[in-house]
């Protein structure tokens, strides 16, 4: 148990506690901290294991963007700040939650486990540098790379088109006026 | 063999543009929309500007078609190994031959691509004109966007040769569409939206453990690379990681197709939509979801055979089944139209349970499913073309009932005729001729591979589906007191009722095109 | 005169589709032309073939439609196809003539000939594809017939008439679904879908395995249509429900789709297979004769008594196929011509009956037909003495030849001589059902109430005079239509029929 | 030299909690939540197999000492965190629009496209 | 020259009958009698013919039924015996058509209407098919004729379908002689699988030289003889005759007395060659013709309906010709044509056929008189009417065989051929020559019972001819004291034959030389039938001139019913046969349909369960998809 091997496995710890807890927690706002403790931790997870743009990203986008927008989300649905008993769905769909949960989890761990059984490797520290996955994404990958841009493009515009602000009471099928105005 | 374009960026592969151009011509047709939407919004200019980017994108396929040399692009032979002076973290031995270090094309224009592309871009263009009176296209803009959007991941689903591409362009073809769903932002749309949302990010995440477990085991991405290292008898370990890793990737996209387990967002997407939409998913979403499959199984996994033929079989058999039984009980006729989107997908997807592991084996299974997609989106489209046309007269709108089909012969003999003429062509009885020869397509490799039970069932389902088609049928017929109003025919309506129209007379007649897609290699 | 056959298919279905658009009252006798130059192609390609000899294909004409699948447009008529098509162009024109009177309705015209053009196509279709195709094109327009214009005062209404017709069409797709399993394994396993080149190759190239399958799912998919005693119970209620016109189609061409498939498709193609299939077949077919005659001896409604007589005439012609002998083929052949014509001539008087009775039940036909009704009354008995298999009348023989080729078959083994004894018993059942019909409606002293329904007019008669006499010359005159079976018989069976 | 169960296992775990997380929450943005944690899951897994030579397991024989210069594994974790955003992105504006429109997130509230809803279950005239 | 007359004598009456039917009313009296006297006149040109240039074995008439390896050659021969045997039937036959011309004058009531020309139509049929089974030289074409017989007999019989009685014996008359044709016809299928031929000569000759296996041939005998049984009304299918007599009389006389009954024997005849080579199926004949000789005289004795008392008799007679075929086997023949050794029993037919005829249209006269058949109402015809009573004595004389009538003579050669049979040492020849005698005595018996009854019997039941019609006939309201001229002039015709055929036997016909009449039996027989007659004739000395009464009353209702087979047979096969028929129907309705209809209920079932699972919850769907992923990797696991 090296160096590293005892990083990993602490920062694999939180991680997995605080998805844990924030799936399972009974107040909204905690359960969006907790998941920025969790995507913090594999952003750790990600350095140790020699993929620092990753990190950077991981950083950047989800703990920065995505969870900011989650809780955005949160605070304009008037979720109760309070701790609720209504987060969670009915029993039985609960009770399907876990046993899909585990059986997920389980098939994974088990074939993973299966096949890595004590396989160790020499990380590369600079194989993650932004040079190389640089030269990576620009060489081998661009063409996922314009795709992706016509993804966050569309998503967008979908986005912005789905928000546009709603008439007080919206009958399917009423059409709006060229410019989207409120009647 | 590249062709050059940029060539400025250092080291950045020339881009094959004409190979592209079936997925760069909606994109530009996009960016477009957006252009025209930031000066001056005219809503004939819009329509006009989408439906030139897919037709540029179809003359695209169709010129490739012609050409037919294979052109493969966005490769990565060569590019590290031949850019002088740059040092790579660390430089390759030179004792390593391109093949040995997982390197591929991440887009190649074959017979599946262009085959998928086609079918796509038509259902796409019939999407397009049913969406422009139909019901959810006041916000012309975004609609037109979303849906260009959508056919281009669609497109460059087809073409996709590893990976990355694929989940990028799945994604693509899938995220619009939801956006699409939306778009009426009403009540009905949200609910539908969420339904699709929820079961497609459940199917992304199912797809990336998927790859990631396919990586883990190959090494690579690229599908050409994957198929290689699995068929060279790999060891116990990989076997077993990399069927795990195909199994979720294929549950990844099932939801797609819509197979059983993963269905149940289509009755519920497809009500709460706008009809044309809905349309769009039945046939452009479905196309997508089966070339991806085509893709992924047919030219990643052949090894794996053993393993995800039965089950696609099982598969089938359960979407035939289900999807029959529960749309006998169907009343709605958009539900129902969903429900038999659901059982067709089992039809669909029936050949590739029996692809054999031999390459031709797998080339005629996957010839077969394109043949069977494509007498069903044709004939898809010309039943949702008439059901949109009831929608825009009834009362009931898109909620309205197959009640609201008593009597059409009477009024509109010529719309009830080509909704009797698909619905034949959809059961696989003459006169809907197309329809025989797709299902005979289907049935061949299975018989083949004297899959009995799998037939036994596909023959069963037949009857099944032949109930509630003729039940509809026998509506149309019937005779009626109230009177219905005559229809004002809408161009656009038009050329959709009368080209799918046109296309199940020609496919009926010229069923070659049925039973002769991807005459060689599987690529 | 390659021309011919795709005439003969092509001109009633075009005939289908221009009738719908033009007005009733021109529609039916344009109807009754367009059948009438059908029946003269027909007479023309059988004068053709039989110039040329029965024993081979004749007027063959090939163009290839799916070259992927290997299915092509491939036409040619034989002895075993000549008189069937006579028969189909014949019944055409007497259901089109009889619709001009009663009931002209342009688009039942058009179902019928929509009908009579698919039954053209499956007799003269020689790729098992184009057969399944034809074979399947039938479905639609009898289903149509029996849904629009079927009989709504049964009890039960409309929901029984619907049920009646979608029960005919999914019970009959469901058996040719399963039947195109079979015939794709054919295909699958011997490469080609030619008939002509399956009928040379005799099975071989095929394991017995192989062709006992495919042999049991075509056997079944075609013995739904025949109909065979398991598989029957659409055929009552859709003959009840059908108006006369689609009784006559139903009965007098339909059933013979499926024996002419077991004749030209199972036999030739998979012989051994159809050995392993045969002692099953003749069993179905002789408790069919005897299940469906007991069935009539106790059934109140007249057409369905027809419809069920039918099923026990059908168990002979199936019986002369299972055993797969010179003289069984013969006689089902026979059988199967003369069932058509008697089946046909029965509808139709049973029909005029039930027009003029609102009721087919015999409680209600009543007693003394022969004072009442006495020209409607002779051609009642002389379809019912047909019907009962009396020698001098078309159906004798084929019953004969069958029980003949029963006794004498390998492919039934043990079983052949029970089998024709049975069979032989059960035309004793006939008779005593049929006596039963004559004694409860024709003979008796007449109601008073029902004094004045109107005997059968001139032109019902004129319809009903063919079949009349093509029953009485087919039953003196044998030799003719025998002799345009016998050669193409011989090449049918394996060996040329070694049994004598 | 680091052990790779440590990340799978985390990746296992992180995909169970992610798949509870999506099915066991009644309300939209925290079934959200659960899919990005599903999602996050697999970038792990990505990201420990990146961290193979070349060739993943099949290669493990050939004892490759250098990695894949096309870095697959880590590419396509950047990519799965775009596309990740993009949906996030799209899926919340259509919880906030599920909001307005029905004025509650609560999944087992809006069920009226289900088939048992009245809307579809009138029985045919 | 003979084809054409043999052709002639059967598309006459064809014709005549076709026209009959279709030209309606008015014409068809003449078409059926021209018809008949066409076919008798033919038929006389043939014996003449066959007698001068030679029988003609084989000519074509229907063309030729090829199948497989075997043809069927519809032909027609023609020789002596058929020669005959159409004399005889178109005699009987114009007769009839005669006698009918009166009978059945006038349209009747419109509760019973005569149908004249159906009527006289379906006889003239029944002429031409049984012309038809005469000539035939093929099985097939002989079954043809055959069974055409039977249809007209059954639309005859039902002529009168207003009453209940004449449909039920229409049908039962059918059926039976249906289920005997079951053997006909499966003798021939077996000919044609074992002889591969069906022409009769040729079975003949194949026979002969025993090319066809021995098993073959006689399952084909005991299936014929089944057919025979049912066609001549022999034990045990003997049930239908007697209430066959519903018909009209003529059809009675001429249907169920001369001809169709006795084409049972003719056809045993024809086939004799074959039926050589199995003396097994002649055995069993024999003991079928004993029992039913002895059977039918018995019942005979104790009808209370005069024409149930001739067709007993007639089933008695017919045993005799049948009894006579049957010994054939046992009896050495020097050389010539086999098929003489059934000579005795073809004569007797045709003597049979002679003096049954006049009986029958006899008691059609006296019927027409009385107004009823039985026996009760009738008496003092020989006062009343004393030529009718005489032509009626006539018949009963020939009937009972008293020399020198023209039964005798064939009774004789019968009793002779089963003398000599006897004497040859078979159990066959004894049985049949002990039911023989003993017959004669039974038939002198009713014979001389029926003469007592009708022609002594009581005071006069009506005036004497000529009388005033003052007195009105008392309790016979429907009666005709006047017979029309047309009704007597057959009997006159009929009487010639039955008087006279003594002299046939000294004709050159050479298929005589088969029988020789044995004095010794001769006289005995005729002593027994005097003292049957005798006996009989003086039962009213005892008071009744019924001399049944003499029996104890339980016999004589056993013997009125026939010994009770007929509800034997209707409990043993009737009831079951439709038993089985509602369970059938039942079963088809409630097991075979059950399956069909059980897949709308199950669909639609598994529909709504299905239907159940759309919840319309997204994270419900999203629970399906995650497991399903499962489910599907494990099984893919498993798989590999």
């Amino acid at each position: 148990m090296s160096g590293p091997d005892l990083l990993l496995t602490a920062l694999a710890l939180l991680a997995a506690a605080s998805g844990l807890l924030a799936v399972t927690g009974s107040r909204v706002v905690h359960c969006a901290l907790w998941l920025v403790v969790s995507l913090g931790a594999l952003a750790g997870v990600y350095l140790v294991l020699g993929a620092e743009v990753v990190a950077l990203v991981q950083l950047l986008v989800y703990v920065g963007a995505v969870v900011v927008l989650v809780i955005f989300a949160l605070m304009l649905t008037r979720a109760p700040v309070e701790p609720s008993d209504r987060l969670d769905a009915p029993k039985g769909q609960k009770l399907a939650a876990v046993v899909a949960g585990i059986s997920v989890g389980g098939i994974l761990a088990g074939t993973l486990i299966y096949a890595l059984q004590d396989l160790t490797v020499k990380v590369q520290g600079e194989q993650g540098s932004a040079r190389n996955i640089g030269r990576a994404v620009f060489s081998g990958w661009l063409l996922p790379f314009e795709l992706l841009s016509v993804l966050l493009l569309a998503a967008l515009v979908a986005a912005i088109a789905v928000s546009r602000h709603l008439p007080a009471e919206k009958r399917p099928g009423q059409s709006l006026t060229e410019d989207g105005g409120v009647q | 063999m590249l062709t050059d374009i940029t060539g400025t960026l250092t080291g950045v592969p020339r881009i094959d543009a004409v190979a592209l151009l079936p997925v760069i011509a909606p994109v530009v047709a996009l960016l477009l929309v957006l252009l025209i939407d930031a000066v001056r919004p005219v809503k004939p200019l819009l329509n006009l500007v989408t439906l030139a980017g897919l037709l540029t994108a179809a003359g695209g396929v169709a010129y490739l078609a012609l050409e037919g040399t294979e052109r493969s692009t966005a490769c990565s032979i060569g590019v590290v190994v031949g850019t002088a002076g740059l040092s790579g973290p660390s430089p390759l031995p030179e004792s390593l031959s391109p093949s040995d270090v997982g390197f591929g094309c991440s887009y190649l224009v074959s017979d599946l691509t262009l085959t998928g592309q086609a079918i796509v871009l038509v259902a796409a263009i019939g999407c397009l004109l049913l969406a422009l009176d139909g019901p959810g296209a006041e916000d012309r803009t975004a609609h037109h966007t979303l849906l260009l959007a959508t056919v281009a991941g669609a497109t460059a689903l087809a073409g996709a040769r590893d990976l990355a591409t694929l989940t990028v362009a799945l994604e693509t073809a899938t995220l619009p569409a939801i956006g699409l769903i939306a778009l009426r932002r009403d009540a009905q749309g949200a609910q539908a939206a969420v339904t699709l949302l929820l079961t497609a990010i459940a199917s992304l995440g199912l797809l990336l453990l998927g790859i990631g477990l396919l990586f883990l085991a190959t090494g690579s991405l690229y599908l050409s690379r994957i198929a290689d290292v699995l068929a060279s008898d790999p060891d116990e370990k990989v076997l077993v990681v990399a069927v795990a890793g195909a199994m979720f990737a294929l549950a990844g996209i099932g939801f797609k197709i819509s197979l059983v387990p993963f269905h149940q967002w289509t009755p519920d997407t497809y009500a709460g939509a706008p009809l044309p939409v809905a349309a769009l998913l039945s046939t452009v979403s479905k196309a997508a979801g089966l070339t991806a499959a085509a893709v992924l199984l047919g030219i990643g996994l052949p090894a794996l055979h053993d393993a995800w033929a039965p089950l696609i079989g099982v598969l089938a058999a359960l979407t035939m089944t289900a999807g029959n039984l529960v749309a006998l009980r169907q009343q709605v006729a958009v539900r129902l139209l969903a429900w038999s989107t659901v059982a067709q997908a089992g039809w669909v997807v029936l050949p590739l349970a029996a692809s054999g592991t031999t390459r031709d084996g797998v080339r005629e299974a996957v010839a077969a499913s394109l043949g069977y997609l494509l007498a069903y989106v044709v004939a898809g489209l010309a039943v949702f073309a008439v059901v949109v046309l009831v929608a825009r007269h009834h009362r009931a709108g898109e909620e309205h009932t197959l009640e609201a089909y008593r009597g059409l012969a009477r009024t509109e003999p010529v719309a009830s005729a080509v909704l009797a003429f698909a619905l034949a062509c959809l059961a696989g009885l003459p006169p809907g001729v197309m329809g025989l020869i797709a299902k005979v397509v289907a049935l061949r490799p299975v018989v083949d591979a004297q899959l009995w039970p799998l037939a036994v069932v596909a023959a069963l389902n037949v009857a099944l589906a032949l109930a509630y088609y003729l039940r509809w049928t026998a509506l149309l017929l019937a005779t009626t007191d109230q009177a219905t109003p005559r229809w004002r025919l809408r161009p656009a309506e038009g050329i959709v009722l009368g080209g799918a129209a046109a296309g199940c007379v020609g496919l009926s007649i010229g069923a070659g095109t049925i039973a002769g897609l991807l005459p060689d290699l599987l690529r | 005169m390659s021309w011919l056959l795709p005439a003969l298919v092509l001109v009633p279905f075009a005939g289908a589709l221009v009738l719908p658009g033009l007005p009733d009252r021109f529609a039916v006798r344009a109807g009754v032309g367009v059948a009438l130059v059908t029946l003269a192609l027909a007479v023309l390609a059988t004068y053709e073939t039989g110039t040329t000899g029965f024993g081979r294909m004749q007027l063959e004409v090939r163009t290839d439609w799916v070259p992927a699948l290997g299915l092509q447009a491939h036409l040619g008529m034989d002895g075993v196809s000549a008189p069937l098509v006579l028969l189909t162009g014949l019944l055409s024109v007497l259901v089109c003539l009889y619709l001009t009177r009663v009931g002209p309705d342009r688009n039942l015209v058009a179902c019928v000939l929509a009908v009579t053009g698919g039954s053209l196509a499956t007799f003269t279709a020689l790729d098992l594809l184009l057969f399944f195709i034809a074979f399947e094109t039938v479905l639609i327009p009898m289903w149509l017939v029996i849904r629009i214009w079927g009989d709504t005062t049964q009890p039960g209404g409309t929901a029984t008439r619907n049920d009646a017709a979608s029960r005919f069409v999914l019970y009959t797709a469901t058996g040719s679904a399963l039947m195109l399993l079979g015939i794709i394994l054919v295909i699958a396993r011997t490469g080609t879908s030619d008939l002509t080149e399956l009928i040379e190759r005799g099975g071989a190239g095929m394991s017995v395995t192989t062709q006992t399958v495919a042999a049991g799912l075509i056997v079944l998919g075609l013995a739904v249509k025949t109909p065979m005693w398991p598989l029957h119970t659409w055929l009552p209620p859709a003959h009840t429900i059908a108006p006369t016109a689609g009784s006559v189609l139903l009965a007098g061409i339909l059933l013979k789709l499926g024996t002419y498939g077991l004749v030209r498709v199972a036999v030739p193609v998979l012989p051994a297979g159809l050995q392993n299939v045969a002692p099953w077949l003749g069993g179905f077919a002789v408790v069919g004769i005897v299940w469906a005659g007991l069935a009539c001896l106790t059934e109140r409604d007249l057409k369905r008594l027809v419809a069920l007589s039918s099923v026990a005439h059908m168990g002979f012609v199936l019986l002369g196929v299972a055993s797969m002998t010179p003289t069984g083929l013969q006689g089902a052949l026979y059988a199967n011509i003369a069932h058509g014509v008697v089946s046909a001539l029965l509808f139709f008087v049973v029909g005029a009956l039930k027009d003029r009775h609102h009721s087919a039940d015999l409680s209600v036909l009543g007693p003394g037909l022969r004072d009442r009704l006495p020209r409607l009354g002779w051609l009642l008995t002389l379809g019912a003495v047909a019907g009962l298999g009396l020698p001098g009348l078309a159906v004798f023989w084929g019953e004969l030849l069958a029980i003949a080729g029963a006794w004498q078959s390998s492919a039934l083994g043990a079983l052949d001589r029970p089998y024709a004894v049975i069979a032989a018993v059960g035309t004793a059942i006939a008779a005593a059902y049929w006596l039963r019909v004559l004694r409860l409606i024709w003979q008796g002293t007449p109601p008073a109430d029902q004094a004045g329904l109107p005997d059968a007019t001139h032109h019902e008669t004129v319809v009903v005079l063919p079949l009349v006499v093509a029953t009485v010359v087919l039953g003196l005159l044998p030799g003719p239509l025998l002799s345009t079976t016998a050669g193409v018989v011989r090449l049918l069976l394996p060996g040329g029929g070694v049994v004598p | 030299m680091i052990h790779l169960l440590g990340p799978a296992v985390l990746a296992a775990a992180l995909a169970g909690i992610g798949v509870y997380g999506i099915l066991a929450r009644r309300n939209a943005v925290l079934v959200l939540i659960g899919a990005e944690l599903l999602l996050n899951a697999a970038n792990v897994l990505l990201v420990t197999a990146s961290a193979l030579p070349a060739g993943g397991l099949a290669g493990l024989e050939h004892s490759q000492t250098y990695h894949d210069p096309l870095i697959p594994g880590q590419v396509m974790t950047i990519f799965v965190i775009t596309v990740a955003a993009a949906e996030i992105g799209l899926g919340l504006a259509i919880v906030l629009l599920l909001f307005r429109a029905r004025g509650t997130v609560e999944l087992t509230a809006v069920r009226e496209l289900g088939e048992a809803s009245p809307r579809h279950t009138e029985t045919p005239s | 020259m003979t084809e054409s007359a043999a052709i002639l004598s059967i598309v006459l009456p064809a014709a005549s009958a076709m026209l009959g039917l279709l030209m309606g009313r008015d014409w068809a009296r003449d078409w059926a009698v021209l018809g008949s006297l066409g076919a008798l006149v033919a038929a006389i040109a043939e014996l003449v013919l066959v007698g001068t240039d030679g029988p003609v074995t084989a000519f074509g008439f229907l063309g030729r039924a090829q199948l497989g390896g075997t043809t069927i050659d519809l032909a027609l021969r023609s020789d002596q015996l058929s020669a005959a045997v159409a004399v005889l039937v178109a005699l009987v036959a114009f007769c009839v058509q005669i006698y009918s011309t009166a009978y059945l004058a006038g349209e009747g009531t419109p509760d019973a209407p005569t149908r004249y020309p159906a009527y006289a139509a379906t006889v003239s049929l029944f002429t031409a098919a049984m012309m038809l089974v005469v000539h035939s030289a093929d099985l097939v074409l002989l079954l043809i004729g055959w069974e055409v017989m039977g249809l007209a007999s059954y639309l005859l019989v039902g002529h009168h379908s207003e009453r209940a009685s004449a449909r039920a014996a229409a049908a039962k008359a059918f059926l039976v002689t249906r289920v005997g044709d079951i053997g006909v016809v499966l003798a021939v299928v077996v000919l044609i699988a074992g002889a591969g031929t069906t022409s009769i000569s040729d079975l003949n000759r194949a026979a002969t030289e025993n090319e066809i296996g021995h098993g073959t041939v006689l399952t084909a005998g005991l299936l014929l003889l089944a057919g025979v049984v049912g066609k001549s009304a022999q034990f045990p299918l003997h049930i239908w005759l007697p209430d066959a007599m519903e018909g009209p009389t003529p059809v009675s006389a001429l249907i169920h007395a001369a001809t169709m009954v006795a084409a049972g024997v003719f056809l045993m005849a024809r086939l004799l060659p074959l039926y050589l080579t199995v003396p097994g199926a002649l055995q069993t004949g024999a003991v079928l013709a004993s029992i039913s000789m002895v059977g039918a005289a018995l019942a005979a004795l104790a009808q209370t309906d005069l024409k149930r008392l001739l067709a007993y008799s007639t089933i008695s007679q017919v045993a005799y010709m049948l009894g006579a075929v049957c010994v054939a086997s046992d009896r050495e023949l020097g050389s010539g044509d086999p098929t003489a050794l059934a000579a005795p029993g073809v004569l007797h037919l045709l003597s049979h056929g002679a003096f049954k005829a006049l009986l029958f249209l006899a008691a059609g006269c006296i019927v027409h008189i009385v107004g009823s058949t039985a026996l009760a109402d009738m008496g003092g015809l020989w006062r009343t009417h004393r030529s009718l009573a005489v032509l009626f004595g006539i018949g009963l004389l020939g009937l009972a065989g008293i020399p020198p009538f023209g039964g005798f003579w064939s009774k004789e050669a019968v009793l002779s051929a089963a003398d000599e049979a006897a004497h040859a040492g078979t159990w066959v020849g004894w049985t049949v020559l002990v039911a023989g005698v003993l017959t004669i005595v039974l038939t002198g018996l009713y014979a001389g019972r029926a003469w007592a009854i009708v022609a002594m019997g009581r005071d006069p039941v009506l005036p004497a001819v000529g009388d005033a019609e003052t007195e009105e006939p008392h309790e016979n309201p429907h009666g005709h004291s006047q017979v029309p001229v047309a009704m007597m002039l057959p009997l006159y015709l009929l009487a010639i034959p039955t008087v006279a055929f003594g002299l046939v036997l000294l004709t050159p016909f050479d298929l005589l030389h088969g029988v020789e009449i044995q004095p010794g039996t001769a006289i005995t027989g005729a002593l027994l039938a005097l003292s049957g007659v005798g006996w009989a004739v003086s039962a009213p000395r005892l008071g009744t001139p019924d001399i049944a009464v003499a029996l104890p009353v339980r016999a004589r209702a056993l013997l009125e019913n026939a010994f009770y087979f007929d509800a034997v047979i209707r409990a043993l096969v009737v009831r079951p046969v439709l038993g089985l028929a509602r369970t059938v129907q039942m079963l088809e309705r409630d097991v075979v349909d059950a399956y069909v209809r059980a897949v709308r209920p199950t669909t639609e079932i598994a529909g709504t369960v299905l239907r159940r699972t759309q919840t319309g919850l997204a994270t419900g769907y999203a629970v399906w998809v995650l497991v399903g992923a499962v489910v599907l990797t494990v099984a893919g696991m498993v798989l590999v």
